[in-house]
């Protein structure tokens, strides 16, 4: 075995700067995860079909299972845990809590961070779109029905109805 | 057996934010594979490139060369299984079942069967190592469908496996693992008296619980033997007792640590990977973590047997049910461990016949073995039951929930399987299902309405709950049972309920196996209804302490003591004590306050669920559009209604995806094609609509709040539902699961 | 272990450095074709050069020419900027259905042209829309057509040392517009089992004078589909000529069968696409006016 | 005296007999009783079922006893998800 000579990276997760030694295979979730010990990012499946790894990345939505950690130099890196601030939950972790809209809870910090990034970018979606574009985080237990309530009555809090 | 059940709550039947939730929203809730420890290396498990072949040899020199690599192990690390019985909470475990799904002992029977495994100081490095291992084998013929299985000339899987439940007991081994026969009335003349007799036979594909988190642990041994696993489990002293009897190391040296469980629906009712873990952190001496890929998860844990039921049912031209047929044959996978008997028993249970037969046949196939999915064994016999009941209907002319109506079981129907039963919510459900706006939407060109109704029996069995009270009066209520869907919430909902006070001054805890009694697993619809138990039964132990604290300090007789509101109250109210000052005196009236329930439950009684799906086709490509769909359920009582409705929400969508996209797909090789979440379809958001929901209380009469259990029943009733939706949408009649699109268009242009 | 090693190129001509001075060498864009490949075992490359930061890679203009677009700009990139929605719909909803919301942050129409699936499902909507690539390469640039880019499953024109720099994409003619439909079992998260992207222009009386059709996942590439586009010139795309237009592009159909579908199936399924596309671009130009 | 019904399954044990009422008034004489009456019914076979008192389910029945007019019925147990 050649031993594999680790990179090292400098970049920003939830607004602060922050340093790590990857292999260059190694994926973005894998350090969030183990490197990091950012566990919030969960790992279902580790080819970019169930969502629950779900971070933004330079304000883009990605599954960080299918980002090599060695891209994310000088990049900006918003994870689950940078998602409540001050003490202060985002709506949507209130609505989703509200609508006792997760039940194992484990795709619920993809759900957290892919919901915020389209309620960002679409502040009032309709049902239609809260679903496909949510195709990608994958829930088992609740059947989405209460996540899509959650997503829309989240939508209105931040468009302060 | 009567008892009072309480009809006024305060708490109970509110929809409070759940204990843990905080946790779960900001990502700091820990699931099995989130948990690193110091000095931690990783196990990796190396799976058989066969469905049936002779392990010749296993050689781990090249792996032991790579640096880094500091364990291996095989089934010679692991006592010889022989005939040794587990006891078990719901049945008992033979060890030869459970032993070679850890490590293949001899001989692998299916594709991706664990054969060795290794432990490295990286992930990457354990994997590497795990391609480095040498393993030889022979290969044996193998056999993947249920009938060439059968047959006498069959490649045989195992040859200490005979047919149970024939009589005599055969002397030659088979692939058949069991067949069984229950019979009420005289099924003949039932269909002697028929007007109308239809007779179909539905298949349901293999499928998968999927859950969402792979299963993961992590093992560490201390220098006395002490054994200590950290995973993500239905039931952690399940790990434990088949940990040990898998291991060979006595029970009393662990402790199991549940963490948050990322789904299991019956999937993680067992062990995978935790008694591997622990002999190579025995091997080792070092913590070792393994996190299944969620290839191997679908490779090699979990699946759900797939099923084909012939059904025949006979009515009369009013529409009286005069008999009811049914044979059913399970495809079990490797090992027998299908849920053969409930299919059996619980097929036919929505109906009041005179006539029943019905029959099963468990077969073993060189295929992963098999394990509990919610209400394991009842949606496929119901599927075909159902979709015949559907048919009828419409032949007859009639609505199929009036058609129901008239033949629905109800208090002191005795069903197949014996117990005759008490008040029941079947004939309620179908009335509210009736009465639904959606029952009432005209449908459109290609639009179908299909109904299905169900029945699931519930487990009690054994549960504990500790009560300690804080210097303020504050709650914490301890259970063994891990939170798969909100438990912590309705445990605090019952213990306020009992105790008078807020659930917000109540903190429910999941603790480890040293710090609370034995609790079986959180599976059977059970955690509400027997934990609850346990945790009402101190609730009030507590209450009755407190009152003799009250007591105590007022020198009054406890007879004269009213606990009210979360106070003691005496003297016509004149002399009170809150909780908190109760709490704040315990010191000096006996010591810490706390309260240990000991319960085992026995006042299980079944639910029932009825569903409407209304659907729409796609007639040039045969896709199938779920337009709307309505649910509804007897609760008993609903504790958290939010979380009653998310288990009726959560079964109906696993349910749809079981009927339209979700199936195993075997190469010739009995290699699983579709081993991840692109190609095994779960459905996605987009796929669905709003799951509506209607709760149904018809208490149960053996529960103190009249609780039953709600998590399984959900998943029985939509097959049917949407099959006869779609079905009745395209004009044609696919009986084979699921109704994925090539074959809806196929039907549509034949 | 095979020893990997990961490169970041801020030109192109240290990409060609970099491209040429390894033989096992895969270009990494959005990552979604390539970290899956390599987790499963299929692809283990020596080299792996990052294209994001070479800024002709990240190029997105709209003007009188039409569309360029960067090899690597992502499905988001392209799908946030509405008047290329309204220009190219069916290639912007086409590259929108690669995969999730998440994928869509990362994947590119380069990519997806590059990974060589037969059913990717931007091509047959760049095909439809008369794309050309460029590609730079050892000896110098040149331009190929996207019909003429793929050669098989998993196999492009690309010569060793050569890189996938751009695709421009003209501007559709007046009262012109595309559709693209693909056919899975879910409504999303799935690969295509049959698509179909078709392009039309209609003279003022709605009669089509000129068509492209091209089908995917029903062939080893995607397929520009002469005979369908033919059966749509002439016609108000009336029955007769969708039927024929559908029939022509079953019939240029060569599926296998596999977990995903029926060769049966995908050859019906791709004429139903290929009808319902042409209804769609026909509504969505009758909407410009 | 209390009442046993077979599981239809089991009448190839007791030569068809379908219930049979029985003197033992405990869990643990009654399995004795049973496998005295109908030696094919062995212990394990019974043991490993649970036991239904006048319609309430008992998966572990050991210690249960039994009234005059109880009826008793055998049922397989089952494992929930």
């Amino acid at each position: 075995m050649s031993k594999q000579r680790k990179t090292h990276v400098s970049t920003t997760v939830n607004g602060e700067p922050c340093e790590f030694l990857c292999e260059p295979t190694q994926v973005l979730s894998d350090v969030l995860r183990n490197n990091l010990n950012l566990t919030g990012t969960k790992e279902g499946c580790n080819t970019g079909d169930c969502g629950a790894c779900s971070v933004m990345l330079d304000g883009a939505l990605v599954c960080a299972c299918l980002v090599l950690a060695v891209e994310v130099q000088d990049r900006d890196i918003e994870t689950i845990e940078g998602v409540a601030k001050e003490g202060k939950l985002h709506p949507i972790q209130q609505k989703l809590l509200e609508h006792a809209a997760l039940q194992c809870g484990i795709c619920t910090p993809g759900v957290v961070i892919a919901s915020k990034a389209l309620l960002e970018k679409n502040p009032d979606p309709s049902e239609s779109e809260v679903r496909y574009w949510l195709a990608g985080n994958l829930c088992r237990c609740t059947g989405y029905d209460k996540i899509i309530r959650a997503v829309l009555d989240a939508g209105a809090v931040m468009r302060g109805e | 057996m009567t008892i009072n059940v309480k009809t006024d709550f305060k708490y109970v039947g509110t929809r409070p934010i759940r204990p843990d939730g905080l946790d779960k929203v900001t990502g700091r809730a820990m699931y099995g594979a989130d948990l690193n420890v110091q000095g931690m290396i990783y196990g990796h498990i190396v799976r058989s490139p066969y469905a049936h072949a002779k392990i010749k040899s296993i050689d781990f020199s090249e792996a032991l060369k790579l640096p880094g690599v500091l364990a291996t192990m095989s089934a010679d690390d692991l006592p010889d299984p022989g005939d040794i019985k587990i006891p078990g909470g719901e049945v008992d475990f033979e060890l030869k079942v459970f032993s070679p799904i850890i490590m293949a002992r001899g001989k692998v029977f299916f594709h991706a069967q664990a054969v060795a495994a290794v432990a490295a100081t990286s992930a990457s490095l354990a994997a590497e190592a795990a391609k480095l291992v040498k393993v030889e084998y022979e290969i044996l013929p193998h056999v993947l469908d249920v009938h060439a299985a059968a047959r006498e000339d069959a490649p045989l899987l195992h040859d200490d496996v005979f047919t149970q439940g024939v009589d005599p007991v055969p002397t030659k081994p088979s692939n058949v693992s069991a067949q069984l026969e229950l019979k009420m009335g005289d099924i003949d003349a039932g269909f002697a008296k028929a007007d109308l007799v239809i007779e179909r036979t539905y298949c349901v594909p293999m499928c998968h619980q999927g859950y969402i988190e792979p299963h993961a642990c992590v093992a560490q041994i201390d220098e006395s033997g002490k054994v200590d696993i950290w995973c993500c489990t239905q039931g952690a002293f399940m790990v434990r007792t088949l940990t040990s009897a898998i291991t060979g190391i006595d029970v009393g040296k662990f402790k199991v640590t549940p963490s948050e469980i990322g789904g299991g629906f019956g999937g993680k009712t067992t062990v995978y990977i935790e008694p591997v873990a622990v002999i190579l952190a025995q091997k080792s001496g070092r913590p070792v973590k393994i996190v299944m890929s969620r290839e191997d998860v679908f490779r090699a844990s979990g699946p759900v047997s797939s099923s084909e039921t012939r059904v025949k049912i006979g009515v009369t031209k009013d529409g009286k049910i005069t008999a009811i047929d049914t044979d059913i044959v399970m495809d079990s996978g490797a090992f027998s461990s299908s849920p053969i008997f409930p299919a059996v028993m619980f097929g036919s249970a929505c109906y009041r016949c005179d006539n029943i037969r019905s029959s099963g046949t468990e077969v073993l196939t060189n295929k992963p073995k098999v394990y509990a999915y919610r209400a394991p064994g009842a949606p496929q016999p119901m599927l075909a039951v159902e979709c015949v009941i559907n048919e009828i209907a419409q032949k007859l002319n009639m609505d199929p929930i009036d058609f129901r109506l008239l033949n629905a079981v109800d208090e002191g129907d005795v069903p197949l399987f014996g117990v005759p039963f008490q008040a029941i919510g079947l004939k309620t459900a179908l009335r509210e299902a009736k009465k639904h706006p959606n029952y009432q939407a005209v449908l459109k060109e290609n639009q179908g309405r299909g109904v299905g109704a169900a029945f699931w029996i519930n487990a009690g069995m054994q549960s504990s709950a500790t009560i300690n009270v804080s210097e303020d009066g504050r709650i914490n209520v301890l259970t063994g049972n891990p939170d798969i869907g909100g438990s912590r919430a309705s445990m605090a909902l019952m213990a306020a309920e009992v105790l008078g006070v807020p659930m917000e001054t109540i903190r429910p805890t999941v603790v480890d196996t040293d710090s609370i009694a034995y609790s079986d697993l959180t599976g059977g619809s059970r955690t509400t209804l027997a934990t609850g138990g346990a945790v009402i039964k101190a609730a009030e132990a507590l209450v009755e302490e407190l009152k003799k604290r009250a007591a105590a300090l007022w020198a009054l007789d406890i007879k004269e003591i009213e606990w009210v509101d979360g106070k003691a109250v005496a003297a016509n109210g004149e002399k009170v004590f809150t909780l908190a000052e109760l709490a704040a005196k315990a010191g000096v009236t006996g010591g810490p306050l706390c309260a240990v329930a000991s319960h085992n439950a026995h006042n299980a009684a079944p639910s029932f669920a009825v569903n409407v799906c209304d659907v729409e086709v796609d007639r040039e490509t045969g896709k199938v559009d779920i337009l709307r769909y309505t649910c509804v359920q007897d609760a008993g009582k609903a504790i958290h209604p939010a979380y009653v409705e998310g288990q009726m929400q959560g079964g109906a969508v696993q349910g749809i995806g079981w009927a339209l996209n979700e199936e195993y797909l075997f190469n010739e090789r009995g290699e699983l094609d579709n081993a991840g979440f692109l190609d095994y379809r779960i459905p996605v958001a987009s796929d669905l609509p709003m799951i509506d929901t209607v709760i149904v209380e018809v208490p149960n009469p053996l529960h103190p709040y009249g609780v039953r259990g709600v998590g399984e029943v959900s998943i029985c009733p939509p097959m049917p539902a949407v099959v006869t939706a779609v079905n009745q949408a395209a004009g044609i009649l696919v009986c084979d699961l699921p109704l994925s699109p090539p074959k809806v268009l196929a039907a549509i242009d034949a | 272990m095979p020893s990997v090693h990961y490169e970041a190129p801020t030109s192109l001509a240290q990409a060609a450095q970099f491209l040429q001075g390894n033989s096992n060498v895969k270009i990494l864009a959005g990552g979604t074709d390539l970290l899956v490949q390599m987790k499963l075992g299929i692809r283990q490359p020596a080299l792996i050069v990052d294209i994001k930061h070479i800024p002709e890679l990240m190029e997105f203009t709209l003007g009188d020419q039409g569309l360029h677009l960067g090899a690597a700009v992502s499905g988001a990139i392209v799908n946030d900027h509405a008047d290329v929605r309204r220009i190219y719909p069916g290639f912007v909803e086409a590259l929108g259905l690669i995969g999730s919301s998440q994928v869509q942050g990362r994947c590119s129409a380069g990519g997806n042209l590059c990974n060589a699936s037969p059913a990717a499902d931007s091509v047959p909507a760049l095909m439809v829309n008369r794309a050309m690539c460029n590609i730079i390469g050892p000896s110098g640039t040149r331009t190929v057509a996207v019909e003429n880019f793929n050669t098989g499953p998993g196999k492009n024109c690309l010569a060793r040392g050569e890189i996938l720099v751009s695709i421009d994409i003209p501007l559709p003619a007046p009262r012109s517009s595309d559709a693209y439909l693909r056919f899975i079992p879910r409504t999303e998260m799935d690969i295509a089992v049959a698509g179909a992207a078709v392009a039309i222009r209609l003279d003022a009386t709605g009669v089509c004078t000129a068509a492209r059709v091209a089908i995917g996942a029903v062939a080893p590439t995607a397929l520009l589909v002469p005979a369908a586009a033919a059966a749509l010139v002439g016609s108000k795309l009336d029955d007769a000529a969708l039927s024929k237009a559908a029939a022509a592009a079953s019939a240029a159909s060569s599926p296998i069968s596999d977990k995903r579908g029926t060769a049966e199936y995908r050859k019906k399924v791709v004429g139903v696409l290929v009808r319902r596309a042409a209804i769609i671009a026909k509504a969505r130009i009758e909407a410009q006016v | 005296m209390p009442k046993v019904i077979f599981p239809s399954n089991w009448q190839q044990y007791t030569n068809g007999t379908k219930e049979v009422a029985v003197a033992a008034g405990k869990y643990q004489d009654l399995v004795v009783e049973l496998h005295q009456r109908f030696p094919a019914l062995t212990r394990e076979m019974i043991e490993k079922h649970a036991l239904a008192i006048n319609g309430v389910m008992i998966l572990t029945p050991l210690l249960e006893s039994f009234e005059q007019d109880s009826e008793l019925l055998f049922v397989a147990r089952i494992a929930g998800g």
